[in-house]
């Protein structure tokens, strides 16, 4: 079992905590922070790769790892903006009581 | 393996669990705090320093605050939301069990060449700076796009509507 | 200009520290155990009782006629009169107070009970470092504690006790003179001067 | 090497043979030890030192004494003020959240000292010479925001909450100043390490130093800097996380004892490290102001622009009032942001011209959007005097 083998179970096993987070809460923020660490251990798979690959002095991976911190970031301001929206629409963030759109 | 991957790991791994398990909002939100501290750890572990303490400046210092602040923001931080062990959460954890496993099995039938993995050098920041206004310049004018229509689009988002008060106040007097 | 103001404030501030050490005008603050103010004539905190003479018992100008008692507000006064007659410092036989408390943890310095004494006998102090371990009987003040002497009296009140005193020395001489006056001619009331001394 | 060299490197010197003392397999933890120890007991000491000179001070510019009882001209205040805080029961409030509340000024105070570890307090003392310092230590810094959140949503009271959440309004907006500010000497140095940008600024023409200060946008960042810093640290005018007079002490209402003197000296700590850091890039670092005072230790001139900066600070504190939340929020997104981009923008100039031509283009780009952006903010104020409706 090399290091790279660890590294990657490690972001295996971050990346399902993340999933279970996500699918389990009900609360439309817990499901945003899981989706945050699925994409934390993303990052950790890129950034494993770019160490033990054969050309990190090109920096691939990590500058991948960089651009997706800065888009996660985005991502976070804009997902807990919308909740905001949504909680003062509805006045829940209940993700099975936020139904309106249900034809 | 060694204490640079095994202790951020841990911290890691106690992080997810917690935040996971607790019941109580902001006890999650703190636990995914101490979850992206213990990425950045392992990043610096990596030997990238830079991405670390990036991952620090955004994760712990801005996203998890801005969780927290989303939190009580809708009222979440003071009631339990559910029992920990109900159906629904006995559905997620097989799911995720399931990933789990899948990726593991993948990984541990993958080949993979495992180059320079003891020498942990970091790399200085000049090249980093250097690749990214010449090989990863439009890349990184886009993310200013991004990240500029990002802060509009939640300033629009979150700000709240001129209320009708002040004009009733204005026909009282 | 923006934060012109900003500079100016920190200019005053300045100043402030250097004219502090400069100059002893600017510190306001008296070191008050080593340093004090000097009270003012009309400084009033708590009432003691006046005698004249030697001795503080003997002397007490208080007759225990008890006014003092009756009007003090927060009712901090308590006398027992004495069941017999002593002689006061002129000599006349009069009741004496057998027991006078002033409770000075209650008394609130209104000088009511200075204001209704017939006998100048109950004055305000100026004494404040009153503080006390035993905050019940510490501050509870007895006739001995409370009596004065007009010395001291003059000393902290002068100009109020010079009148006291010349009023009472010219009541006393009146006395004198009435009773002077009532030796002669036998019959003549002798009733009448302890009132006359009392509405005076 | 000459007394002079030996004076100015005496503790890395004393560090190299105490650390030769032990044995080598113990040598790397000693070494640690004995960069870590001194750090740890001389920046609260001059946390201690620098409580009764802000009390003292803050009572000259009031013309009052200051504490002048304990002992002689009051010294051991401090050491009087550290025993009550000591001895004092700590009271946790029955609602609050034990484990957070716990945890809340020891995540504080340990943050606030990792940011030591990057501080070069001397010629070759820093205790880790990382490449990128400047970026570490404002991820450090921005993670007390996690801390202070902690303590004011565990006190479960709705002072300590409001106090939190004024505190992270007012850190993530003046975050943003604060490192673009420094940004802009970051880009004239060329180097994220503050071991190299202090010997970029090493230079002398005539008797004065090359710093960074002594620049128009140097000085306009360091102004920016220590405004930020301001209101990084919490400190008056911007203290309205704290304000005694609306809610009470803020985020530290629930605390007593030990825990509120371990906020206490986080706050002054972060001051320091923030002070520290402002000395670093744009006041020289460690180097001497003028040429010919080259000969004193590099250690002691950083700690004498230390404590010059810490009386700045208390002279600031004792002058202006606090701001309002609004005036905070519009000060900081209205002014502070953009004149930081003008900052930076005057520095790419200085950085691509020479000769006076620089001078005169990097003034210009300063001074022009800020008288601008001055008129614009004072001419919606009209200052005059004050009418009352109800008391005339």
């Amino acid at each position: 079992m090399t290091s790279l083998t660890l590294y990657l179970l490690l972001a295996a096993l971050i990346f399902a905590a993340g999933l279970a987070l996500a699918v389990t809460r009900r609360n439309a923020i817990l499901v945003l922070a899981g989706v945050e660490l699925m994409l934390n251990a993303a990052n950790l798979n890129f950034l494993a790769f770019w160490r033990f690959g054969q050309h990190p002095e090109a920096l691939i991976g990590f500058l991948f790892v960089m651009f997706s911190i800065a888009i996660a970031a985005a991502e976070a301001a804009i997902g807990l903006a919308l909740i905001l929206a949504v909680f003062r629409q509805s006045h829940t963030i209940n993700i099975d009581q936020i139904e309106q759109l249900k034809g | 393996m060694n204490l640079s991957f095994l202790i951020p790991a841990i911290i890691l791994l106690v992080g997810a669990a917690a935040a996971n398990t607790l019941r109580n909002l902001v006890h999650c939100v703190l636990a995914l705090t101490l979850a992206f501290a213990g990425f950045a750890l392992l990043y610096f572990g990596l030997g990238a320093e830079f991405l670390g303490l990036v991952q620090l400046l955004v994760y712990v210092g801005a996203v998890a605050i801005l969780i927290a602040f989303t939190v009580l923001l809708t009222g979440g931080g003071t009631a339990g939301e559910q029992t920990v062990l109900s159906p629904r959460w006995l559905q997620g954890f097989l799911l995720a069990g399931a990933m789990f496993l899948l990726l593991g099995y993948g990984i541990s039938k993958s080949r993979f060449t495992a180059h320079a993995a003891t020498s942990v050098r970091s790399y200085p920041v000049s090249l980093i700076g250097d690749a990214l206004i010449t090989s990863y310049a439009l890349p990184l004018e886009m993310l200013g796009v991004l990240l500029t229509v990002a802060t509009i689009g939640g300033v629009v988002l979150a700000i709240r509507e001129p209320r009708q008060a002040s004009q009733s106040v204005k026909v009282d007097q | 200009m923006l934060g012109g103001g900003i500079l100016k404030g920190l200019a005053v501030t300045a100043r402030n520290v250097v004219e502090g050490f400069v100059s002893k005008e600017r510190l306001t603050t008296v070191q008050y155990p080593e340093e004090r103010v000097p009270q003012v004539e009309a400084t009033r905190d708590f009432p003691f009782l006046v005698f004249d003479g030697e001795d503080p018992m003997a002397g007490l100008r208080c007759v225990a006629c008890q006014i003092c008692e009756k009007e003090c507000p927060p009712k901090c006064i308590y006398i027992d009169k004495s069941s017999d007659k002593k002689p006061d410092a002129t000599g006349k036989p009069q009741f004496y107070p057998a027991r006078f408390d002033i409770d000075i943890s209650v008394c609130m310095s209104c000088q009511i009970c200075v204001e209704v004494c017939p006998f100048e006998a109950i004055k305000m102090d100026v004494e404040f470092e009153l503080s006390t371990n035993d905050r019940f009987g510490g501050l509870l003040y007895d006739k001995h504690k409370l009596a004065k002497s007009n010395e001291y009296y003059n000393h902290v009140h002068p100009t109020e006790a010079a009148a006291v005193d010349t009023k009472l020395a010219v009541e006393r001489a009146k006395a004198a003179a009435r009773a002077a006056a009532a030796t002669q001619p036998k019959p003549a009331a002798v009733s009448p001067a302890p009132e006359s001394g009392a509405q005076a | 090497m000459s007394s002079i060299q030996i004076a100015d490197q005496i503790f890395v010197l004393l560090k190299h043979w105490l650390v030769g003392r032990v044995p080598v397999s113990l040598q790397p933890v000693v070494g640690i030890l004995i960069t870590v120890i001194p750090i740890i007991c001389v920046f609260p000491a001059l946390f201690a030192i620098t409580t009764i000179l802000e009390r003292k001070g803050l009572g000259r510019i009031q013309n009052r004494y200051g504490p002048n009882r304990t002992g002689p001209f009051g010294i051991l205040q401090p050491l009087a003020d550290g025993v009550k805080a000591l001895t004092k029961e700590d009271i946790i409030p029955a609602n609050a959240d034990k484990v957070v509340h716990f945890f809340a000024p020891v995540v504080l105070v340990m943050l606030v000292f990792l940011a030591y570890a990057v501080l070069p307090m001397g010629r070759n003392m820093a205790a880790v010479d990382l490449d990128c310092g400047v970026l570490f230590f404002f991820a450090i810094g921005s993670g007390t925001e996690v801390a202070v959140f902690m303590a004011g949503w565990s006190s479960r009271n709705k002072y300590a909450l409001l106090g939190a959440m004024r505190a992270i309004a007012q850190m993530i907006s003046y975050e943003i100043p604060l490192i673009l500010s420094a940004v802009a000497a970051i880009m004239i140095a060329g180097t994220l390490n503050l071991q190299q940008i202090v010997t970029q600024q090493a230079g002398y023409s005539g008797i004065f130093p090359h710093w960074y200060v002594f620049t128009p946008w140097g000085f306009a960042a360091f102004l920016l800097f220590i405004i930020s810093a301001t209101a990084e640290s919490n400190r008056s005018p911007f203290d309205l996380p704290e304000g005694e007079s609306e809610i009470i002490a803020g985020y530290y209402i629930e605390y007593s004892g030990f825990k509120f003197a371990l906020f206490f000296l986080g706050e002054y700590l972060g001051m320091f490290s923030i002070s520290a850091i402002a000395i670093t890039l744009f006041l020289g670092g460690w180097a001497a102001p003028f040429s010919f005072l080259t000969w004193v230790p590099s250690w002691l001139w950083f700690f004498a622009k230390l404590v010059t900066m810490i009386l700045c600070f208390i002279w600031v504190r004792g002058t202006l009032p606090r701001l309002r939340q609004d005036q905070l929020m519009n000060f900081a997104w209205k002014f502070m942001l953009p004149m930081a981009l003008v900052v930076l923008t005057s520095a790419a100039c200085w950085r691509y011209t020479e000769g006076w031509q620089r001078w005169a283009i990097s003034f210009l780009v300063v001074i022009i959007p800020y008288s601008w952006l001055g008129h614009g903010m004072m001419s919606n104020r009209k200052l005059e005097q004050r009418k009352y409706r109800f008391a005339e």
